[in-house]
């Protein structure tokens, strides 16, 4: 049995500048050893531990879909410690990978239904994962219509603008993407998200909710998606909590008796609102 | 004793109901032999909930800080000496705390009562006169109360508040004159022989950061052992990591430590942490001729100089 | 890296690290002026320029020795001569309490030094590192608070 | 295996024949209390004693272990886990709660994925419980389940009858640490006398709280002001989670000198207020109130289905807390008002 709190070395391949602030930057990654690779088996929503060796560990949720093997993806925003040092390294570097952790989106529970997935700013980089999942030729099929709303603070803030291209081109599914603010240029939707969900949103029957964005998004836009008739179970949502181990043994990420790492960090809104928390949304 | 809790409880009561403070912080009985514990008192009907005794060891100053309340805070003399120094680094207002002044006799310590039963349960203690009655399952003891108060209550020459609102109870006798025998007799020890017993010291110590919560002028909203960007020291037990971090800790306070021991009672381990912080107080008070807590127009030793000060440690080639 | 430290010494060729935080003002100007006089002087010091001696957080010198530095030494400008005024006043009670304090735990007492060096005085610098080199080597390689990865 | 005896003047040579092949754990009085050490010799071993200052749970779950070394290369990373080689530890003299503590930690740490640093300790280690006679101060562990005299998850177990300590003979384990010895049988009435002596410490210390249902009571007054006035006088020091048996939260971080270093595990605290605090700021329990209840949460509410409670009643917490906050005391109020509801 592997030892769960040792990492898979891995090397990066490249560094892509995703924001117009230059704080969030996308890192791809591959395995140095094929063997590590092939135990790394993960669904979207699912994340990692990252190590920058001498620095420490910190989770984040991998960017990238299993359908596209070979490396995987991961965008990190410049905040603490090891988010820091991260944006400093380069091309060729080794870090350390331990995972997949945690429980994923639920792909099964969605197939033969409606999928309406919503991110806000750098929250979006699991859906992106879901989305790209979803849309590779075997998967498609499996899911009714899907519906994307994605917005940011302004146009220079929305990650994977080839994706968001690509997706905008493709017939089987609908791109909605929004600014809080005006630039000159821009042809998507100006306004929050909650807002445009009530103007795209599709029927509520048989659809299920993807929602990862900041509290402020999520807060405004579940009301929203009340109102139009969604249920609370059929509402999926990724929680954020500080995390350690991953492994539900530090004790740090746990609301009530529920670890975010490992009974999470993918919940519905009907099992948030059962958790013993004072921070539900 | 009993005089002074009536007069304790009577200020705390009025207080209240003049309504010129929404708490009183004091001291309540323990739930344990040894313990009497920090109590907030928020109405006249509670304030039969104080207490005092030998057993008050807590520095109430440390719950001043922060606190939006208009408070009346039962005061021994370190802790008005810590207050005093809160006030002169703006963390309270002066007019925000009413001091009920405590003549203090001393507080007994129980690590050393412990270790002198070794570790037999207590099951009660008596205070009589000079001494106390500890009686056990099967056995008694008397000791003597001046024999067993913690080592900074044995030092201590400011037992009498030094500043207050109102006193409860006639001031007590202090000595005079500032001495350091215990740290001038270490001081006397070679490089080896000290370097031994503070190596020992810092190999019992846990890093619970009681010390450093238990110290009223420890208030720093992050840590430099908590801040992790940059990160200032190691978080792992070794040796080095838990010596600089007391070193650290004990120099964070050099000019404002009151020597009121609350880090030492509140170390689980027992560990002699006081000593640097003594060590300090001395240097503080011959280099710089400065106490901590007495005055609230002295500027703190380290936030001024005087250009004739000491320049024995300056290297001369 | 530690152990390979620790074996140095019986190679009797072992020679001290030293770090030296000197003020910008003053005392890197005066080791400027010893280079560019070709005063010679050990070459076991590695130096920190800092705006100012009284910039110098104690725990800098801690760092060091943490990290096995042999010896530290901290110089500024001479007493009312600091570029910010008061600057070296500050430093000289905060060290005159470090060092006392370090020295009472069980530190050698030549691992860390004070002095003053002004621009002008390239051959007090280099008298200063003859001396402070000559004291850290006689003490041996620093042991104590040194951390071992 | 048959209850054993063995004369308290003889309990010495046997832990010198013990330590030949054994790494032997036993309390020993220090600086005026006792600490479970690494003993070099039976004369060290003092048995006459309440309980040790810390718990014994360092002995699997160290205070800072490193998970593993590694070393950078140029284009590559050699990672180097240490071995766990240590001669079959033996913790002697281990009182029943901390016995408790440690089948509460392996619960924790047995679950999937296993930790194999604490597995690798606890599979090889032997655990030798003692009886208490009398109790202390901060006793409760008949309140949470225990008992002064409960051997379950021993291997072997003493008790004090006298100038005797009856051995029971627990597991396979245990009687593999008597297989040289050469021990008198228990006699029947010894074994009655360790019963009485057993059942006397029991009666002594009655439950101070009822805890059944704790779950549903504290679950239900989450939100409830009185976690405030609970938590008021405490100063957010670590010593009740630090001396607490059962206590396993830990923080992982990397020490590093150039291209080579450890990543080591360290016992960390719910109580600090950076324990949950996010690289962006946000902290999820950003108040002292939130602080002990989570520890108290976690202990009697979280997962008692799984884990069994968190706490043993060892009452360590309660009596070194440097302001006497007193668990006891705050499940009466918490329990006691919160039935009544």
């Amino acid at each position: 049995m592997k030892n769960p709190y040792v990492p898979f070395p891995v090397r990066i391949e490249s560094v892509l500048v995703e924001t117009e602030d230059k704080n969030i930057k996308t890192f791809t990654l591959s395995f140095i050893h094929r063997e590590d690779e092939e135990q790394f088996i993960y669904r979207p929503g699912q994340f990692a531990e990252l190590t920058v060796f001498g620095k420490g560990e910190a989770p984040f949720g991998m960017a990238s879909s299993p359908t596209q093997p070979g490396f995987l993806e991961f965008s990190i925003s410049k905040a603490g410690v090891v988010t820091n040092e991260l944006h400093q390294m380069s091309e060729g570097e080794v870090l350390g990978i331990r995972g997949p952790l945690g429980n994923g989106y639920p792909l099964e529970t969605s197939k033969g239904k409606n999928v309406l997935i919503i991110g806000g700013g750098f929250g979006f980089s699991t859906l992106r994962a879901l989305t790209n999942y979803m849309l590779e030729e075997t998967h498609r099929k499996e899911f009714k219509q899907i519906t994307l709303i994605y917005g940011a603070r302004r146009p220079g803030f929305l990650l994977y603008k080839s994706d968001l291209e690509a997706w905008q081109n493709r017939s089987d599914i609908q791109v909605f993407l929004t600014v809080d603010q005006d630039d000159t240029g821009w042809r998507g939707k100006v306004g929050f998200v909650p807002a445009v969900t009530r103007e795209v949103a599709p029927d509520a029957e048989n659809t299920i909710t993807f929602v990862c964005g900041p509290p402020a998004m999520i807060t405004h836009t579940l009301p929203v998606l009340k109102e139009l008739g969604f249920q609370k179970e059929r509402i999926f949502l990724s929680l954020e909590m500080r995390m350690k181990c991953g492994i539900g043994k530090c004790g740090r990420c746990n609301i009530g008796s529920k670890y975010v790492c490992q009974d999470g960090p993918v919940f519905s809104y009907a099992e948030i609102l059962n958790l013993t928390s004072d921070d539900v949304f | 004793m009993d005089a002074l809790i009536n007069r304790i409880r009577e200020i705390a009561r009025g207080l209240l109901r003049e309504g010129k403070v929404d708490v009183v912080i004091g001291f309540e009985e323990g739930t344990i032999p040894f313990h009497s514990r920090p109590c907030f008192v928020r109405s006249p009907d509670e304030a039969d909930r104080l207490i005092w005794n030998n057993f008050c060891g807590n520095n109430l100053a440390k719950y001043v800080v922060k606190r939006k309340e208009r408070m009346a805070i039962v005061a021994k003399g370190c802790d008005t000496r810590a207050l005093l120094e809160l006030i002169k680094e703006k963390q309270v207002m002066r007019d925000q705390i009413y001091i009920i002044g405590v003549p203090c006799q001393g507080m007994i310590d129980r690590v050393r009562v412990e270790a002198e039963l070794r570790s037999r349960p207590v099951r009660t203690v008596e205070v009589r006169e000079a001494t106390f009655l500890i009686t056990g399952k099967d056995f008694e003891k008397e000791l003597d109360i001046k024999e067993f108060l913690y080592p900074s209550c044995q030092e201590c020459i400011r037992k009498n508040p030094v500043i207050f609102d109102e006193l409860a109870g006639p001031e007590v006798e202090e000595s005079v004159g500032k001495t350091y025998p215990d740290i001038e007799s270490f001081e006397g020890l070679s490089d080896e022989e000290r370097w031994q017993y503070f190596s020992h010291e810092m190999s019992r110590c846990i890093r619970c950061y009681a010390c450093r919560n238990a110290c009223p002028l420890c208030y720093c909203t992050e840590c430099f052992v908590d801040a992790s960007n940059p990160q200032w020291i190691g978080k792992s037990v070794t040796e080095s990591d838990t010596a600089l971090f007391h070193i650290m800790r004990a120099f964070h306070l050099a000019g404002r430590c009151v020597e009121c021991g609350a880090c030492e009672r509140s170390c689980p381990l027992g560990i002699d942490i006081r000593k640097l912080n003594r060590k300090l107080s001395k240097d503080v008070h011959v280099l710089f001729n400065y106490e901590a807590g007495i005055s609230l127009d002295e500027v703190a030793p380290l936030a001024t100089y005087r250009p004739d000060d000491s320049e024995a440690f300056i290297l001369e080639p | 890296m530690e152990d390979q430290k620790m074996a140095e010494p019986k190679t009797a060729k072992w020679e001290p690290t030293i770090v030296a935080f000197l003020c910008n003002w003053c005392s890197y100007a005066g080791a400027d002026l010893a280079g560019i006089s070709r005063i010679q002087y050990p070459n076991n010091v590695r130096i920190i320029r800092v705006a100012c001696s009284g910039q110098v957080n104690p725990w800098f010198i801690l760092a060091n020795i943490q990290q096995g530095i042999d010896g530290v030494l901290i110089s500024g400008c001479h007493p009312g001569e600091c570029h910010y005024l008061t600057g070296n006043y500050r430093a000289r009670r905060k060290f005159a309490l470090l060092k006392s304090l370090l020295q009472f735990v069980g530190l050698e007492e030549g691992r860390i030094h004070f002095t003053w060096v002004s621009a002008s005085e390239g051959v007090r610098f280099a008298r200063v590192i003859e001396k402070v080199t000559d004291i850290v080597r006689s003490l041996g390689p620093a042991k104590k608070m040194v951390k071992r990865i | 295996m048959k209850d054993k005896t063995i004369r308290k003047k003889d309990v010495s040579d046997f832990l010198d024949r013990l330590i030949q092949s054994n790494r032997v754990y036993a309390p020993v009085m220090e600086n005026g209390y006792f600490l479970f050490k690494t003993i070099k010799s039976g004369s060290e071993v003092n048995l006459d004693y309440q309980n040790a200052k810390m718990s014994p749970k360092d002995i699997l779950f160290p205070q800072s272990e490193a998970l593993f070394r590694y070393q950078l290369e140029k284009r590559d990373v050699e990672i180097d886990v240490p071995v766990q080689d240590e001669p079959n530890p033996v913790i002697f003299g281990i009182r029943p709660c901390d016995v408790r503590g440690i089948q509460a930690l392996n619960n924790v740490f047995s679950k999937n994925p296993k930790d194999p640093y604490f597995e690798a300790r606890r599979s090889k280690t032997v655990i030798v419980g003692l009886g208490c006679k009398e109790t202390h101060n901060g006793c409760f562990c008949t309140t949470v389940g225990g008992g002064p005299c409960t051997d379950d998850g021993s291997d072997l177990f003493l008790i004090d009858i006298g100038d005797e300590y009856l051995i029971r003979v627990i597991s396979d384990k245990g009687e593999d640490l008597l297989k040289e010895e050469d021990l008198m049988d228990a006699e029947a009435q010894k074994i009655t006398a360790a019963a009485e002596v057993a059942e006397k410490a029991q009666e002594a210390l009655g439950p101070c709280v009822e805890v059944q249902g704790s779950k549903d009571i504290l679950t239900r007054r989450f939100n409830d002001p009185v976690w405030g006035a609970i938590a008021e006088k405490c100063i957010g020091c670590g010593v009740c989670t630090y001396l607490c048996p059962t206590c396993h939260c830990f923080d992982i971080c990397d020490e590093a000198l150039y291209k080579e270093g450890k990543r080591i595990r360290i016992w960390d605290s719910c109580q600090y207020p950076l324990f949950t605090r996010l690289a962006s700021g946000l902290n999820p329990r950003d108040t002292v109130e939130k602080r002990i209840r989570q520890r108290i949460m976690h202990k009697f509410a979280y997962f008692p289905d799984e884990q069994g409670m968190l706490c043993t009643g060892c009452g360590r917490c309660v009596i070194e807390c440097p302001v006497n906050l007193d668990i006891r005391e705050a499940l009466k109020v918490l329990l006691r008002t919160g039935a009544a509801q």
